[in-house]
Parts: structure tokens; C-alpha cells; sequence
């Protein structure tokens, strides 16, 4: 497979965008991150590694739901440059 | 089946808009439907502490919030077999008294109706991206981590 | 508890009904239930035997009728412990499309207000004595034996 | 216990007032029924018996519910003069 340096670029930046909301938005004190991906990194990235890597508070227990593009999906899901990861807090609805 | 989901960021009048999707799906002497099973949520004037709650704060996951609301509405009438469903849901700042939910299901039989409004219900509670905070009236505020009891 | 029973010779709006009952028990700003169910049910459009229904007659029994909803509906009511109750029910000739019966639930909680709505919806389907002939377009009734399944 | 003859009178006169609804009632080509009741009479009268002493149609099998003055009652109660008895052909209500 061929790969441009421009493409390569692109997924670059395109990175991970992680989205907190309510109380624990109100916690970490943001609401959206731009986490940059390294095109040669050598570990899959995964939502339960960037909890630690942005350090976000307390633990990352059960309580805490991932959504990766919109949808439910679990925590050790490897993530892709461009995907939109969210933490959800308890749910609260209806 | 007919699918309507929306969310409301201001005050909605349930049965006013009841009527208009009963309108919708009987047009020109369409018959309605035989069974029709509905939900009302309304904001208690009380808050989780016993004090009294001045609004109810609902943030959602833009995008996220409605996907799952359809996703999940339309499995649960799949389930049921049932002929159209109505989904609607506040969010923003909600006043005691206003409502917070609605859900209606049409179908043939009172049975599939009652219990896709039922399981739809517990499925948004438990399953679509809402908030809710309770604004006291002394200015203070809380996060809900959870719903209230079945 | 709010208990309201009433049979209605003619045809009846649900929506309409449902308004003025909200109204009765939320005046003056009093709060209005944090739950409510309903449920509304309508004649079909066909017979038992497949064919075109030209109405439905509703045949019941004066004064045991109404004594029998408003016992099972209390009863209901307090078993689960919910804050208010209508029940509506046609009597007469019912054409396809109208409304034949509406119960709604006003509770502080989603899970009484649902089952109880389901439960008195039953309990009047099974004991309260209410008949029903269905007319055919050919000029021909029968007198059905029973429910429709759950 | 002293019972005058105008209250013995009364309680015949009361008697017992059959009442048929729905299939039944057209079945059976009547309506509603005064079911003399004799003072002196040596047995309880039932719904039971009240059944085939006027020849109602069929069997009085489990499909058909008795009411007693307007309470569903079992088809072996006694009857007491002046009691609306109602046989109920299968509810099809709601």
C-alpha cells in the first residue's frame, strides 16, 4: 500500500477528538480534546489508555460509558485518526 | 412503521402534540390505531435531596442523543410489531411541572403497544445520552448519577 | 386519589378528555403528575371473521357496570399507590376509528403509573360487564364470547 | 320474631328479579323475569337452580357468571326475596 506524506498528514491531524460531558466535563474542567495521533506509534491507542493519558479524574470504573462515533463501544476498542471519542458519565435520562 | 423523534430545547404540550402525530398517521379516514399506549414525564418540584428544585438542567450528546433514540426505537418496535412511535424529549433548562418525556406507541393489539411504550421508556432512561442536573433554589447545583426508581 | 369513571354514549375525544382531567387536578399551578400513563382503545375497522365491521354495539349492565369500574379501579389505584384515575368507556353503537376506552394513570413514579394503567385496563376487560355484537356491512351481527388476545 | 301478613306479602311480591344480558338475553327471548318467591318454600333457592327452573338455554357452565344485586356472586349463594339476580354470558368489554 501507498501512502502520501500529504496523507499521511491528514490522519495526523485529523487525530482523536474526545469529548467529556456534564459532571465529568465539569471535573476534568474541558469539554473537547485534540489528541494528535503519531502515524508511527507502536501501541494501538485505546479509550481506557487515553483516560490515563489525559488523566482524567478518579478511576475509569464501570460507571463510565465510551462512545466512539456516536455509538456505545468498549473501552479497549483500538482507535482509529479521526474518530470522535466521547466518555460518558452516568446516564440520566427521561 | 412511523417513526417520529424529536427534541424539544423549549416547553412542549404533550397532548397538543399528540394530536398532531395521531393526525399525521390517520390521514383522509386512515383508520387510527387500534391500541395506542402513552407516556408522560414531568419534572417534580422536589430535588433528589428533598429540597425544592428551582430547574432541571438536560444536556445531551448532539448528534449521539438522537441516533441512539432511533436506534433504539426502532428495535424496540420491531420487537413489538407495533405500527408508529412517537419520541419526544426535552433538553436545556426545565421548569417543575413541564414536560421532560413523551412516548406513544401505536399498534393493533393493547399488549405490543403497552410494552414498547414500557421497554422504550426504560431503554432511553438507561440508553440515550441525557444529563440531568438539578438547579436548587438557593443557586446551587448537582449532577444526577442516575435515575430515579422503576 | 382522584378517581373519574364515566360511560359516554356518543363519541368520545380522548385527547379532549385527557386535557380536562389534567386540568381538574393540576389547578392553580398545582404540579401535575410526574408520570402519567395512558392508554386508548379503538374499534377496529374488521370484524372477528375478517370481513368489514360497520360498528360495534356496546351493551352493558346499569348500575353494575359503573359500580364494578370504580371497585376495580380503586382497588387498583391503591395497590399501587398511584394519585389519579380516569377511566372512560363507550356504551351504544361504536363506529370504526372512535374510541371505545381510555385509562389514564397520574403517579409519582413511572413503574406504578405504567402497571397500573395495564392492570385496571384488564381488569375492566375481564370484569366489568360490558358486551359487545359486532355489526357487518351485510346487515348481520354476532355477539363475540370474549377479548382480543394481550 | 313476629312477621305480619303484609310484610309476608311484601317479601313474595319482591320476589326475585332475573335479569339476562347480551347473547343470553336474546338466546333465551327475554329480558328480565320476576321470580315469585314462596314464603313458606322448603329449599334455598340458588342462581343454580333459578338457571333450570326457567329453562335457560344450554348447560350453566363456567362461561356464564352470576351477579347478585350488582356483585359478581357465586352460582350457590341463597337468594333473598327482593334480589336482582343477573346471569353475565362472557364479558367483552374494553
Amino acid at each position: 500500500m501507498v501512502v502520501s506524506v500529504e496523507a499521511m498528514q491528514q490522519i495526523a491531524q485529523a487525530g482523536i477528538k474526545v469529548r467529556l460531558f456534564a459532571g465529568l466535563r465539569e471535573q476534568a474542567g474541558w469539554a473537547e480534546h485534540h489528541w494528535p495521533v503519531d502515524p508511527g506509534g507502536e501501541a494501538e491507542l485505546t479509550p481506557r489508555q487515553l483516560w490515563w493519558n489525559l488523566q482524567l479524574p478518579g478511576a475509569f470504573d464501570q460507571r463510565i460509558r465510551v462512545a466512539i462515533n456516536h455509538q456505545f463501544a468498549d473501552a479497549d476498542t483500538p482507535l482509529q485518526p479521526g474518530d470522535e471519542l466521547a466518555f460518558l458519565p452516568p446516564i440520566s435520562g427521561g | 412503521m412511523q417513526l417520529r423523534i424529536a427534541l424539544h430545547s423549549t416547553a412542549f404540550e404533550p397532548l397538543d402534540l399528540l394530536r398532531r402525530w395521531q393526525e399525521e398517521h390517520t390521514p383522509q379516514g386512515h383508520s387510527a390505531s387500534a391500541a395506542e399506549a402513552h407516556f408522560i414525564g414531568r419534572v417534580r418540584g422536589v430535588a433528589a435531596d428533598g429540597g425544592d428544585l428551582e430547574a432541571l438542567e438536560l444536556e445531551h450528546y448532539p448528534g449521539m442523543t438522537e441516533q441512539q433514540l432511533e436506534q433504539l426505537a426502532q428495535a424496540c418496535c420491531i420487537r413489538h410489531n407495533v405500527t408508529s412511535c412517537l419520541v419526544l424529549h426535552r433538553i436545556g433548562r426545565v421548569l417543575p411541572g413541564e414536560a421532560i418525556v413523551l412516548v406513544a406507541i401505536g399498534a393493533d393489539r393493547r399488549g405490543p403497544a403497552q410494552r414498547c411504550c414500557q421497554e422504550l421508556l426504560e431503554a432511553l432512561k438507561h440508553d440515550a445520552p441525557f444529563w440531568k442536573r438539578e438547579w436548587r433554589t438557593d443557586g446551587s447545583s448537582t449532577w444526577l448519577s442516575g435515575n430515579t426508581p422503576l
